[in-house]
């Protein structure tokens, strides 16, 4: 194996490509800011540019973990109602507390908020992987017991923090923003960054890209496919428990319609920010981006006086096929 | 005393805040009557949509009751259902949302949702005279709709413009987007209707966090505890509040087992107000123990 | 050359994927009733060139002419409908469906609305059964050996009539028996008068079968000869350009009395083997016989913890349990998958991440993977593979077949095993990689790891073994070394019956 | 050469094995039903029984077109929405059509009925194979798409027959029976029928099959894998329409709520059924059972007094993961 030196092997110049296929939703995006910025010139507002993005906190911190569940080859359907679950649970903690509300305590019941976070994923990714059934099954099973819990939580009626002045400790987290910028969305681009370093650049994110690639070359490259792939919806637990630190203090309650049909977005979000439901790519950024267009949608929906309030679902569902046709016309065409 | 009855009730799940208030309070009234007639069994089921509640009728009435008391997910699709029981000889009783074939029901209690919005309405239309409001409805079902037509109707002709409408699906989460999609698209809005007290909590965080003050109050609706307990303290963003009380279903309940029991006549159609809820009188709705 | 009319023909063809051209100005002739052999290092262009001929990719520049009539293919089956069928050199069949239902799928035997299964299974079963394989027509494919499902692959691929048939390494995942029966079929199909084009890098085969020998390099036509005027090693030289006079590498005398570093005693993997023992010494290069399904891969992978096995595991004298790979990795053991695409490499990920995926922890920064460390062992692996790539940005699937195994072969060496077990190292590789492989095989032996070597072309075990085992039927048949070491006696070992056929 | 066949290999259970894995949902049902017995004995009653099979119709049959849809690898999230769009349309045209009622009335609505779903999976199917965007996405917006349009039709509100006279004449169609089995089971029975014919017996099934195990080997097969894809579509329209055909008579009304949440049952009881949602595999009659299992357990469910009212999600939950389970272990084992 010697003579081999005769073959030149170019760098990877071809980047351009790749870049425009990340980049797609990006645009798809900007698009769509375009098109609000004409219907309603409110929308290019400051607020409004805000208050879209401190909303889509949320699903932007969920999608993420939903980046990591799907891009192992997974599928986690539980995360609104985990989500509630989380919610109902803090709370409660924090009005058994007691004591004087200090940031200890608000500190302590999101510590044990992550811990409960991480539990429920945790219980997903066993009964997948041990069980070896289908995760859409288990995490539809799971949906069910997690909102079951919570309505049980509530006695049927909404969980809300009783301390007022613990409360007016903890609104900050949502209301509150650092040099003009909400917390919550520093939250999520902190959440963001983390999760793109995690699986870009370490082992843990490389061996999640191979399972979801093909479980069994990872198997045969003595990859523990099992603990990957469990530790991805532990993953998701967690991002779930750090949307719940923001959402709580925004309406200081979990009722039982807490975190309804989250999980949709989540994948919708993920799905839009160009990683594939079969697994084997994340891309974390175009996931936040998804998140961001679905908010921008709902929210240019309301803006505009284009459809009847009837006709807001039907409008919103056309305007993520496009934009995904969009995306993939312009993936395909470099 | 020792007759030995069934009663089943069929309700809609709790899966918001006024059900969860229903499933509560015919929980509690269970619990309550059979210790009072001991001879009474009742059967409590939750459904969570129209058709899921048609398979329980029949499952409820597989096992052989003697009443039914139900509060049907909507009128339209389970008259059939609940005709179906009553052919097999039950008494039957239908709370809230009266059937499309009114000779099916042996008793009704109404809650009355035109009233509702009736009722709102017409506040609206004295308190504000005239002036530009939102409103924020609920779910897409019925008695949404009935709620709203008929607050249309009560502020037909007055000075009042309803300058937006959406759905807010009786959530916290999606009334508190909707109302900062307002605040952002309207420059000035005097009130807001929101039909619920679940939403007008988000609506309120979405004022306050808007810093606004050209919204004069919030009309919510159903008489949620913490929303009663803002009248009572005068809160001016809450000034008033429509009862819709979930414990209805306790009403209905107690009255069909009296019918059972003691011979009392209780056919018929029962009406609870949808009164207004005041300064004056929030007291007497004030229940701090419920869960809603 | 050949006597026959012409059938099918290219002409000047081209070919580039992106910037690359992988084939440029090829002409090719292929004739009724003649036997044509293609061969070229891996990554040459043979596989392209088939495909353009076959309607699944379309030249760049260049005709394809059927008949002397220049034509445009519709795609494969449009070319299927002309005559012209392809057997794949990768396996390409429905997993879940059945024997029978691959071989008839698009082509479905009907009666009235409703399907004729039964019609279809008994064609299906005498059309492998005419390879010489007898497998059972409502098998699932997912359920098959590489082997099995190579012969479904041909027999699908000869249930259509056809004048043209284009056989692409056929024989890679074959064993002699069953490469045997491919060439009577072969032979019959010249004398009904069917142009064959055929691939293959066993040039012994080459030479036995073949009219005419086309010779790529680099994707341009070298040469263009009559058989019967190249012999092997005149071919081989015609392909890497320079002489090839020892395919295998010298070999050092066996290692008489070394420790054992790995000992199975009683093995049996459910299903697959019973009671299989074999030891292991240091330096030694130990080769595992036998036929198709005589559960050569099911042991191994029994004994390195990727199948559920009972039995007693030792290394280096210590009693082991290995329950999945990873632990066998750690015991510095390292198991090369037969099965390239489904199991050594990412298809769809590129060169560098499937290159360090097994071996990760020698590329950590603190917790970080240094990519820069990364592209360097892939410059590494590049150079000391001899891994043929244009790009190194490429997805392991777009490598040629044998620069994939190549690629394999640098992705296990990156964890720097002490005993290395390769399947079919290799299947679908060049005479001039073949033999830089068995230099290496030698090389790992002579630097004291040990070696097995599980492998279906009998001259490959006897020419880099010390010792071979041959499996029959789930069961180690024997043991043969040293002068015993004859592909007769392997035969005899492996079929049970004295070889007078083979 | 001719001793190839000598080889014993030693063949892994043979026939017997694929039998046991197809039977393992009907194992799990039957387990459940011994289970519903014990609980109460009115569950085993003829009347009991007869009302669970009744009502499992919609869901089997909506089920068994998410097999075809699921079988070739594609997944349609729309068919919840799209019954309550059917019926809503067909409730409407009714109503307008006039004139005397007439089974011809009926028989009329329900031809333009089942020409609206073959349409609504059309649409599916051509943006998916066309578009060439994940099936998850599509259907999720046709599902706002459909779920809009029934709002828009109701106003917010329902959608009722309005002639009582034709809705007594359409009544027997869920509510009669021939020779004393209800008419949706023998519906049912039916559409199974004739989908196992098809998946197991024509070209196009094989084709369904193919697509879904590898669309590459089909392409290269001949296959029009794109037809193939849509007119998996078409059929899982066709059959929401015919469930709606039988749903129609037994409330005689469509709200916006209507059909709720069928998708996930549907979606479930394929999966329970034993057919794998990444496609190759299609079992109709393991879906039917799977539809059955779901309408046991929240028959059970109903018929127990186990749980508090707010936790039966949860237990319905927990059984479809146990089930499926069990079901796993057991195809496993053998
Ligand atoms: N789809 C593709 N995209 C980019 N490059 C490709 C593609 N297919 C093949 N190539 C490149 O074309 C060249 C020729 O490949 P081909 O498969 O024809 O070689 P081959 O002669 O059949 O080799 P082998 O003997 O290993 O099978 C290789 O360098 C390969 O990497
Ligand atoms: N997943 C499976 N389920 C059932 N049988 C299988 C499965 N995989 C392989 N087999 C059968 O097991 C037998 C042994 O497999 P295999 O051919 O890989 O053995 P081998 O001796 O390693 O042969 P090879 O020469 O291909 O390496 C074959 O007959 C095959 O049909
Ligand atoms: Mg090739
Ligand atoms: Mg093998």
């Amino acid at each position: 194996m010697t003579h081999a030196s005769e073959t030149t092997v170019p760098r990877p110049g071809g980047g351009f490509r790749i870049d425009l296929k990340a980049a797609a939703p990006f645009i798809a995006l900007a698009v769509l800011l375009v098109f609000g910025a004409l219907l309603n010139p409110n929308f290019v507002s400051a607020a409004n540019l805000l208050n879209v993005l401190t909303r889509c906190a949320f699903i932007a911190i969920i999608a993420v973990g939903a980046t990591f569940v799907i891009a192992s080859g997974g599928l986690d359907l539980s995360v609104g109602s985990m989500a509630a679950f989380i919610a109902g649970s803090m709370i409660l903690i924090m009005n058994g507390m007691g004591g004087d509300p200090t940031i200890g305590t608000i500190a302590l019941a999101m510590l044990i908020a992550l811990g409960i976070g991480a539990l429920c994923g945790l219980a997903n990714g066993v009964v997948t992987t041990a069980g070896r059934i289908e995760p859409f099954i288990v995490t539809l099973g799971t949906m069910g017991i997690f909102r079951a819990l919570v309505i049980w939580l509530a006695e049927g009626g909404s969980i809300a923090m009783k301390d007022q002045e613990l409360r007016a400790l903890y609104r900050p987290v949502y209301f509150g923003n650092v040099f003009g910028i909400p917390i919550p969305v520093l939250v999520f681009l902190a959440v963001a960054a983390i999760a793109a370093f995690v699986l870009y650049k370490t082992r843990f994110g490389r061996h999640v890209l191979a399972v979801g690639s093909n479980e069994e070359v990872a198997r045969y490259s003595g990859i523990p496919v099992g603990r990957v792939r469990t530790l991805t919806y532990v993953v998701q637990g967690l991002c779930v428990a750090v949307a719940v630190l923001v959402y709580v203090p925004r309406l200081g309650a979990a009722t039982p319609t807490t975190g309804l049909l989250w999980e949709l977005q989540a994948i919708t979000a993920v799905v839009i920010g160009g990683t594939a439901l079969r697994g084997g790519t994340g891309r974390v950024w175009g996931t936040v981006c998804g998140a961001l267009i679905l908010e921008v949608v709902g929210n240019i929906m309301v803006l505009s006086d284009l459809v009847s309030e009837y006709l807001i679902g039907a409008v919103q569902g056309a305007i993520i096929i496009v934009a995904m046709l969009v995306q993939r016309s312009m993936s395909r065409r470099t | 005393q020792e007759k030995s009855v069934t009663m089943a009730v069929s309700i809609p799940a709790a899966d918001h805040g006024w059900t969860g208030g229903v499933v509560y309070h015919a929980e509690r009234e269970k619990a309550a009557l059979e210790a009072r007639y001991p001879g009474l069994k009742i059967i409590l089921k939750t459904s969570p949509d129209g058709a899921s509640q048609a398979n329980a009728l029949e499952d409820l009435s597989a096992q052989g009751i003697d009443a039914l008391v139900t509060l049907p997910h909507n009128s339209d699709e389970l008259t059939d259902p609940v005709r179906r029981v009553k052919e097999s000889g039950v008494f039957v009783t239908v709370v809230d949302r009266a059937l499309s074939d009114p000779t099916i029901q042996d008793l009704y209690v109404a809650g009355n949702n035109p009233e509702l919005g009736r009722v709102a309405g017409e506040y609206m239309k004295k308190e504000l005279g005239q002036g530009d409001i939102v409103v924020i409805r609920g779910l897409p079902i019925v008695i949404d709709e009935q709620r709203v037509t008929a607050f249309n109707a009560a502020i037909e002709g007055s000075g009042i413009k309803v300058l937006d409408s959406q759905y807010g699906n009786w959530s916290r989460d999606d009334a508190f987007k909707v109302m900062q999609d307002f605040l952002t698209k309207h420059p000035k809005i005097d009130a807001v209707w929101c039909q619920d007290d679940d939403m007008a909590v988000g609506v309120l965080e979405a004022i306050q966090q808007s810093g606004r003050s050209d919204i004069k109050f919030v009309v919510g609706g159903a008489g949620m505890k913490d929303m009663i307990k803002r009248v009572m303290d005068g809160d001016p963003m809450i000034p008033v509040n429509v009862l819709y009380p979930p414990s209805m279903i306790a009403t209905a309940m107690d009255l069909t087992a009296a019918g059972l029991y003691d011979q009392v006549p209780v056919r018929g159609s029962y009406i609870l107000a949808a009164p207004l809820v005041t300064k004056d009188n929030a007291a007497e709705y004030y229940f701090p123990d419920s869960p809603f | 050359m050949g006597s026959g009319d012409i059938v099918l023909e290219g002409r000047g063809l081209f070919r580039s994927f992106g910037p690359v051209e992988v084939l440029s100005g090829i002409d090719i002739v292929l004739r009724a009733g003649e036997v044509h052999a293609v061969i070229g290092e891996n990554g040459a262009g043979k596989s392209t060139l088939m495909r353009l001929l076959s309607g699944h990719l379309e030249p760049t520049k260049g005709t394809v002419a059927i008949d002397g009539v220049p034509c445009t293919f519709r795609g494969p089956v449009d070319a299927e409908h002309r005559g012209i069928v392809l057997v794949h050199q990768e396996i390409l069949l429905a997993p879940h469906l059945t024997v029978a239902e691959n071989i008839f799928l698009g082509r479905e035997k009907r009666r009235g609305l409703i399907l004729d299964d039964r019609r279809m299974n008994r064609e299906a079963a005498a059309a492998v059964l005419d390879l010489g394989a007898d497998i059972d027509p409502t098998t699932a494919v997912e359920r098959l050996s590489i082997a099995q499902r190579q012969l479904v692959q041909i027999a699908r691929a000869l249930a259509v009539d056809h004048r043209v048939v284009i056989f692409d390494e056929p024989t890679a995942s074959l064993t002699p028996v069953e490469a045997d029966a491919l060439f009577r079929v072969i032979a019959r199909l010249r004398e009904r008068g069917i142009a064959v084009l055929y691939i293959s890098h066993r040039l012994a085969e080459v030479k036995a079968i073949a009219d005419v020998v086309t010779v790529l390099r680099d994707g341009r036509l070298v040469a263009h000869h009559d058989a019967s005027e190249l012999e092997p090693f005149d071919m081989a030289r015609l392909m890497v350009g320079r002489d090839m006079s020892n395919l295998y590498p010298e070999r050092r005398p066996p290692p008489a009395a070394a420790d054992i570093v790995l000992e199975a005693r009683d093995v049996s993997v459910p299903g697959f083997v019973e009671n299989a023992s074999f030891v292991l010494r240091k330096g030694e290069i130990l080769g595992f016989g036998g036929l198709i399904g005589a559960g050569r891969t099911e042991l191994l992978e029994g004994v390195l913890g990727l199948r559920p096995s009972t039995g007693e595991v030792r290394v280096n004298g210590k009693a082991v349990r290995f329950r999945t790979v990873h632990d066998s990795m750690q015991a510095g053991i390292v198991y090369l998958s037969e099965d390239r695409k489904g199991k050594g490499l990412l298809v769809g990920q590129d060169l560098r991440t499937n290159l360090t995926l097994s071996a990760l922890d020698r590329f950590r920064r603190g917790p970080l993977i240094d990519k820069a460390r990364e592209w360097a062992a892939l410059d590494r692996a590049i150079t000391a593979f001899d891994i043929r790539t244009r790009r190194r940005d490429i997805n392991a699937g777009q490598l040629s077949g044998g620069n994939q195994q190549k690629l394999l072969l640098a992705k296990s060496m990156l964890i720097e095993p002490d005993i290395v077990v390769i399947d079919e190292p290799t299947r679908g590789i060049d005479i001039g990689t073949k033999a830089e492989i068995y230099r290496f095989i030698a090389k790992l032996a002579a630097d004291g790891k040990a070696v097995i070597v599980i492998s279906s072309e009998m001259p490959e075990l006897i020419g880099v073994s010390h010792r071979v085992v041959v499996m029959r039927g789930g069961h180690i048949a024997g043991e043969v070394d040293g002068a015993r070491m004859t592909e007769a006696e392997i035969v005899v070992l492996a079929t049970g019956v004295a070889a007078q056929a083979a």
